[in-house]
């Protein structure tokens, strides 16, 4: 269960949004919206420890982060606006250096390969990431869900951007499979999807100060 | 833990690997360095002799001083870095993969290289293990020391002139015991004594700046 | 699932992490500004009496003649430096831990005073040194490592002024002043051991054979009057920083609002 | 009394640059930082103070105001 209380987000020297609250359990799905610059970004790095909250806390399962960095990070799956690729690489050497770097030595490449194969990029095995598309590259960080789903909070900035139709719904329908599983999903999007339930969605323009 | 920090080890190695021009830079910067002080002091043997340690030494400090700022730029810039930093292994170990592999593919090929060079410098045979050696425990010591500054400057502007400015008084004690030990050893008194204080101050760095490291890179991020 | 916010009113939300983080700046910045003078009047107190002793009732010595004087100055600048650096990695290491504001403004404004007292000691000890060595620079290990210990100052410097989001600056700067304090002892003494390496027995300028109680006395009031003043200029950086940092808030509308009514009321 | 008269105490026995050059440069950057810290908070004020009013009601209206937090 993933949770913040009063929560304010200070960037650069702008307050964004200040006395935000939630609480996020198994299952549910939460799409945060908003204007640009209103701190979707910010919030949603928020969530993951990556930055510190001005004021508040978030907790996990009832802990502060600070307390259960590893644990929470043992739980938690960020894609965030870039897609943490390298372009020397391949997309499978970098999809199963992510996996690895992420904790999850278990991940072969093998299942790798059919990660990326599900998301469309057969062709593009051995291509070095740099003569990808922005779609393709952004299927890339995505085929790591297809990894993930032993991690229950997926936090997602942006997934849909550059998709294509297809991918778009097949996505949405993953990220539905993943709560109806128990998972909790928490992205931003400026797009309208078709996910199986509609998620909740956080406003976060009518938070910010 | 193990599978982590060796996977992170070999991408790194990989990296250098594909883009091995750069490497390349490194060690002709080096060679370069030190061929120019023949030119600016002269080409009196024994005065070439007293000299060649400090100038081998100062020359290998420049070189990994140039390559630092590439250490994490790269991942800094395409969000690997945020990835790493969400892993659920400790920081450190990634870090310490990261600067074992810099040194590997920037300081090791100076390690080796910088035998040849001494003999340009006509550096009595004897001298040259020490030397070797002297560099083998002395450039780790850099490159984890500079990884501090790396992180420290991370995308801020005009960080390479900032990195020097913040890493180079650090490397004096380094640059000391190291050079040090070669003209301890031409001396006579031998070189035990500094090459100890260089394994010493090796085992603290190793220590101590993956973890500052460490935290100078969250910073970097938020 | 449940998401909510506070009503925009202001008295709604509590402080998150005790009074200290948010409530310091503000309480510090008048009593900064109240203390500031009483330390600098002691300063100068201190310093008059300091000078007096150091020129008008210490002896001349009798193997360096009159230049010995500097000392008066250049020992108690070279304490400074040294003590501000350890007081700056201190305020860190407290900013690091509590995550306190305060802390990192108090160590960023002590910086340029321990870079001016740095130099000071560096300029001092060179105009020393070339009357009793005979060359202004000489690599003694006291003066290299206070060199170095210059381009830490310079370091931390650079670097917090190159971040402009405020509170990276803070904590990077923080690390570094940390990595620092630890590096400063071992500079110390690898250079110490340099210089007796390659020099022999240094002739070190510190240590006059035997010190005459008065001009101790001389060095320690000019010891003081360096603390004070240190503390008077820190605290009046601190008021420039805090009204920089806080810019947004109300209290310090409110400050700026009646400083300035104050003026106008004088002129 | 240490000195015989007021030119002996300006010669310092032969190392007046030494001496006066010590203390001059010290007092003058004690001075310069004196002058420039005072200053400094001065300009801030000021400059804070006329950015506020341009800003206007913004700086304590809805925009990043930080004593809500408290």
């Amino acid at each position: 269960m993933l949770q913040a209380t009063d929560l304010a987000c200070l960037k650069g020297d702008r307050l964004l949004f200040r006395g935000l609250a939630l609480t996020l359990g198994p299952g549910e799905m939460l799409r945060v919206a908003g204007p640009n610059g209103v701190g979707k970004t910010s919030l949603l790095r928020l969530l993951t420890g990556l930055t510190q909250p001005e004021a508040g806390e978030v907790s996990w399962h009832g802990t502060a982060l600070r307390r259960s960095r590893e644990d929470f990070h043992r739980a938690l799956l960020y894609l965030g606006h870039s897609a943490a690729l390298n372009d020397l690489l391949t997309p499978l050497e970098n999809l199963h250096f992510a996996c690895a770097a992420a904790g999850d030595a278990d991940v072969d490449e093998e299942a790798c390969m059919q990660a990326l194969v599900r998301i469309g990029l057969a062709r593009q095995l051995d291509l070095p990431a740099r003569v990808l598309s922005q779609g393709q590259r952004r299927r890339v960080g995505l085929a790591r869900l297809f990894l993930s789903f032993h991690r229950p909070l997926w936090i997602l900035d942006e997934p849909f951007t550059a998709l294509d139709v297809d991918a778009v719904a097949d996505l949405a329908a993953t990220l539905s499979d993943h709560c109806a599983a128990g998972g909790t999903v928490v992205l931003t999007t400026h797009q309208e999807a078709p996910f199986a339930r509609a998620p909740q969605v956080l406003n976060l323009g009518a938070y910010a100060c | 833990m193990l599978s982590t920090f060796l996977a992170i080890l070999r991408r790194d190695l990989l990296l250098s690997w594909r883009g091995r021009a750069d490497l390349l830079v490194t060690l002709a910067f080096f060679v370069v360095v030190v061929c120019l002080f023949p030119f600016g002091v002269g080409a009196e043997p024994n005065q070439l002799r007293a000299i060649a340690p400090g100038v081998l030494w100062v020359a290998a400090l420049l070189a990994s001083l140039l390559a630092l700022h590439r250490l994490f730029a790269q991942d800094h810039a395409d969000g690997t870095l945020e990835q790493l930093l969400l892993s659920s292994e400790p920081a450190v170990l990634w870090v310490l993969a990261k600067i074992a592999a810099f040194w590997l593919t920037t300081g090791l090929p100076l390690v080796i290289a910088a035998p040849a060079l001494a003999l340009l410098f006509d550096l009595e045979q004897s001298a040259l293990p020490v030397l070797t050696l002297s560099l083998a425990l002395g450039t780790p010591i850099l490159a984890l020391l500079g990884a501090v500054g790396a992180a420290l400057t991370l995308g801020v502007r005009g960080g390479g002139m900032l990195l020097a400015l913040l890493v180079l008084p650090l490397y004096v004690p380094v640059l000391i015991f190291g050079a040090g030990a070669v003209d301890a050893h031409l001396g006579g008194t031998g070189a035990k004594a500094q090459l100890l204080l260089l394994g010493g101050g090796l085992a603290g760095a190793l220590a101590l700046a993956p973890w500052a490291c460490a935290s100078a890179l969250r910073i970097a991020m938020e | 699932m449940t998401i909510s916010t506070t009503t925009p009113g202001r008295a709604a939300v509590r402080p998150p992490q005790g009074w200290l983080r948010f409530a310091a700046p503000q309480q510090f910045y008048p009593l900064a500004g109240q203390l500031a003078p009483w330390f600098a009047a002691l300063a100068a107190l201190l310093a008059a009496a300091g000078l007096y002793i150091g020129f008008f009732v210490a002896p001349t010595d009798f193997q360096q003649g009159e230049v010995y004087r500097v000392i008066f100055i250049h020992v108690p600048a070279a304490w400074m430096s040294m003590f501000i650096y350890l007081i700056m990695a201190f305020w860190s290491a407290v900013g690091l831990v509590m995550n306190t504001r305060l802390s990192f403004i108090v160590s960023q404004a002590l910086a340029p005073t321990g870079a001016m007292f740095c130099f000071v000691a560096l300029w001092t000890g060179a105009l020393w040194g070339k009357p009793t060595w005979g060359a202004y620079w000489v690599w003694d290990a006291r003066l290299t490592s206070q060199l170095l210990l210059l381009f830490l100052y310079f370091g931390f410097i650079a670097l917090t002024r190159a971040i402009e989001d405020p509170r990276r600056a803070d904590r990077a700067g923080a690390v570094l002043a940390l990595v620092g304090a630890v590096n400063v002892p071992i500079i110390y003494f690898s250079v110490q051991w340099w210089n007796t390496l390659h020099q022999g027995a240094s002739v070190s300028i510190a240590k006059a054979p035997s010190m005459a109680t008065i001009m101790l006395v001389g060095m320690l009031l000019m010891a003081l009057a360096a603390w004070m003043y240190s503390i008077a200029v820190a605290l009046w950086r601190v008021r420039a920083l805090i009204l920089e940092r806080e810019r947004h808030t109300e209290w310090v509308g409110a400050v700026l609002e009646a400083e300035a009514k104050a003026a106008g009321g004088v002129r | 009394m240490e000195w015989e008269s007021w030119s002996a105490f300006w010669q310092m026995g032969g190392a007046a640059p030494y001496v006066w050059g010590s203390y001059g440069v010290t007092l003058v950057l004690v001075a310069l930082e004196l002058v420039l810290v005072l200053r400094r908070r001065k300009d801030t004020a000021a400059r804070l103070l006329r950015w506020r009013r341009a800003v206007g009601k913004d700086v304590g209206g809805p925009q990043a105001r930080m004593e809500s937090i408290e």
